[in-house]
């Protein structure tokens, strides 16, 4: 900074050192970027020292909530890296499974154990990948043992915290479709002679299990 | 509102058509009636408060006279206001009529007063509000905003009726598939009953019915099922014919078929 | 807050003061928006007292470049207005609101809240739908209640960033306020004679239509 002492009062003369503090403080906090001081100095009147300013604007925030901090050549202010806590926000969000994640669920707990190619044959449709493992992550599925079969592919089953969330005993718990039927869940009539009829041993047998079960099921006239 | 400044009137009236002229050129430019009442009523010099309602009500059908007299077409509502300030200023001037019950002419003198005060008070409000300091111009937010990142942990839920339904709706696919599709699985004794008709010239030995099932049949439980049923029916319709022979060894031993002797 | 005496030294122990100052400091300059004390305290350890924090905070920054300052029940940093020439930058062109407008959003802001037919009685002219849709969009005016008059008009009232552009603690704050106020300037006052004769048709009218507009709109019902 030179301070010509000859030139008279002027417009030029420089602020106050506290006054050239604010305005670095006060561009610092508005500027979408980091500041150099070059680019202060320029936008700051005539004859300020912004360096200096600024080297006494990073001591007023040492210790305080938010620091003076270099990025590369230019300044900015940023939180102190101790509160950077403050800054997350936990949100919970709730959204419904999506329908073909349902439905592989549905028959992982009418089947099981099941095998990733009997759903896909249930359900006509291939299974994807995201979808099995979107219900294991969800814990609602698990392994459960391999199919002594060619190939001996792995099945799936319904776990504890399944039936917790649906609020069922065990998976033979859940309502037939007899019951389905009864309750209005399927308002088709099956074409005569079809009733019940299934692709697959283990699917009569799970299934007949299921509807012999029909006992009411409380869980499901309170889900109605 | 008997009207004190009755003296004035001459003078008061010369200043509106004065005025009249000068803002008959930008009638357009008046936001309604109100504004130009406002306006107009500026030449009186004084406080909105003690404005003669009267006089201006003379100011502003002048002007109309005016803008009539120029051919400028006026909006209704123009003319309505001085259909309005017409029947006040013949209030205000004559005798109150004990018979009407209606409000006085002070009374809708006073109104129209207090109206244009009111608009002028919100124009000056206005005006100071937007001289104040504004956001963005005289004072600026946080540049570099540390978005509170949110942690977003999304929960999947389903109700037991989701997943009844959703069982429902893969089951019922099935139920509704059209008749002919069922039929890929389904042979039927018409079918069983050529293709045994061909093979049994073969058959000198018995054979087990099983081997005349149709090849790929016998794997598949659900076809393996359809395809015995079928054969045992049409072997059944033959031996009826007196083409075949069958035996049994046991109950539930392998059934067995042979082509009847000529003999 | 409550502090239990008896509760023994737990995780629940509120940080120190100065501590809760820098923290109020770190969020309020992270945020571009105002933040409310409610939200401040959500996010600071249990125990904490925003408000108080707020204030301490609130000194410290008298007079330097960037202000702590209140709007409505939210808090903010702004920086300083006499500095605002350093920001030639940062300035946003904003859109030249037109005099009805402005007009318009005094009107709402003095006699909040306020009705459409009642702005239009003011200015003595029709309200466009432009001009309120305009005031809606840079949301310094928002859908109040409904008005329990014949036809249950919607009101208008002005909003936080109303507050927030016009640097004003609250609308109590607003210039001038007291004295329009003391010269019942902003006394709704029916015009004399019942509503049924002379210039009330065209009020009347004007009711009407207000009420037709809100019919089907659905926000409105759900701003309420």
């Amino acid at each position: 900074m030179t301070d010509d002492a000859q030139e008279p009062e002027s417009l030029f003369e420089a602020p106050p050192e506290g006054e050239q503090e604010r305005m670095v403080e006060a561009v610092l906090f508005a500027s979408a970027q980091p500041v150099t001081v070059a680019d202060l100095n320029a936008r700051m009147p005539h004859g300020a020292d912004a360096a200096r300013a600024l080297e006494a604007l990073r001591k007023r925030y040492e210790g305080r909530g938010v620091h003076v901090v270099r990025v590369g050549d230019a300044w900015a202010i940023r939180t102190a890296p101790d509160l950077g806590f403050l800054m997350q926000k936990e949100t919970v969000e709730t959204r419904k499974l999506s329908r073909a994640a349902i439905e592989t669920l549905a028959i992982i707990a009418y089947h099981q154990p099941v095998t990733r190619a009997e759903i896909e044959e249930i359900r006509g449709v291939s299974v994807s990948r995201g979808t099995i493992d979107q219900l294991l992550e969800l814990e609602w599925i698990r392994f459960g043992r391999r199919r002594m079969t060619p190939g001996r592919p792995i099945t799936f089953v319904v776990t504890q915290g399944f039936l917790d969330h649906f609020g069922l005993e065990s998976a033979r718990d859940l309502p037939g479709l007899k019951e389905l039927r009864a309750s209005g869940l399927l308002d088709s009539r099956p074409p005569p002679g079809s009733d019940e009829e299934t692709d697959d041993e283990d699917q009569t047998e799970m299934f007949e299990d299921a509807s012999e079960d029909d006992v009411p099921n409380p869980t499901m006239e309170q889900e109605e | 509102m008997t009207d004190p400044d009755q003296t004035d009137t001459t003078v008061v009236h010369v200043e509106a058509r004065l005025a009249a002229e000068a803002l008959i050129v930008d009638v357009d430019g008046f936001e309604g009636p109100l504004d130009l009442l406002l306006t107009l009523s500026r030449t009186q010099k004084v406080d909105l408060r003690k404005i003669s309602v009267l006089a201006l009500a003379e100011q502003y059908l002048g002007f109309i006279r005016e803008a009539k007299e120029l051919r400028i077409e006026l909006a209704a509502d123009y003319l309505v206001m001085a259909a309005w300030l017409a029947f006040l200023k013949s209030r205000l001037l004559l005798p109150p009529d004990p018979e009407d019950d209606g409000p006085s002419g002070e009374e809708l003198a006073a109104h129209l007063a207090f109206q244009l005060e009111r608009l002028q008070a919100m124009r000056e409000a206005a005006a100071r509000l937007m001289a104040r300091d504004q956001k963005g111009r005289d004072f600026f937010v946080r540049g570099i905003p540390e978005d509170v990142t949110r942690i977003r942990t999304v929960r999947y839920t389903a109700t037991l009726l989701d997943l009844m339904q959703g069982y429902a709706r893969i089951r019922t696919k099935d139920e509704f598939r059209p008749y002919t599709m069922d039929r890929r699985d389904v042979l039927t004794m018409e079918e069983a009953l050529d293709r045994m008709r061909s093979l049994i010239g073969f058959a000198g030995d018995w054979a087990d019915l099983s081997t005349f099932l149709p090849e790929g049949w016998e794997t598949d439980p659900v076809r393996r099922r359809s395809a015995t049923a079928a054969t045992f029916a049409a072997s059944l319709e033959l031996a009826k014919a007196g083409n075949v022979e069958l035996r049994q060894g046991e109950s539930f031993a392998p059934i067995q078929i042979r082509r009847k002797s000529d003999d």
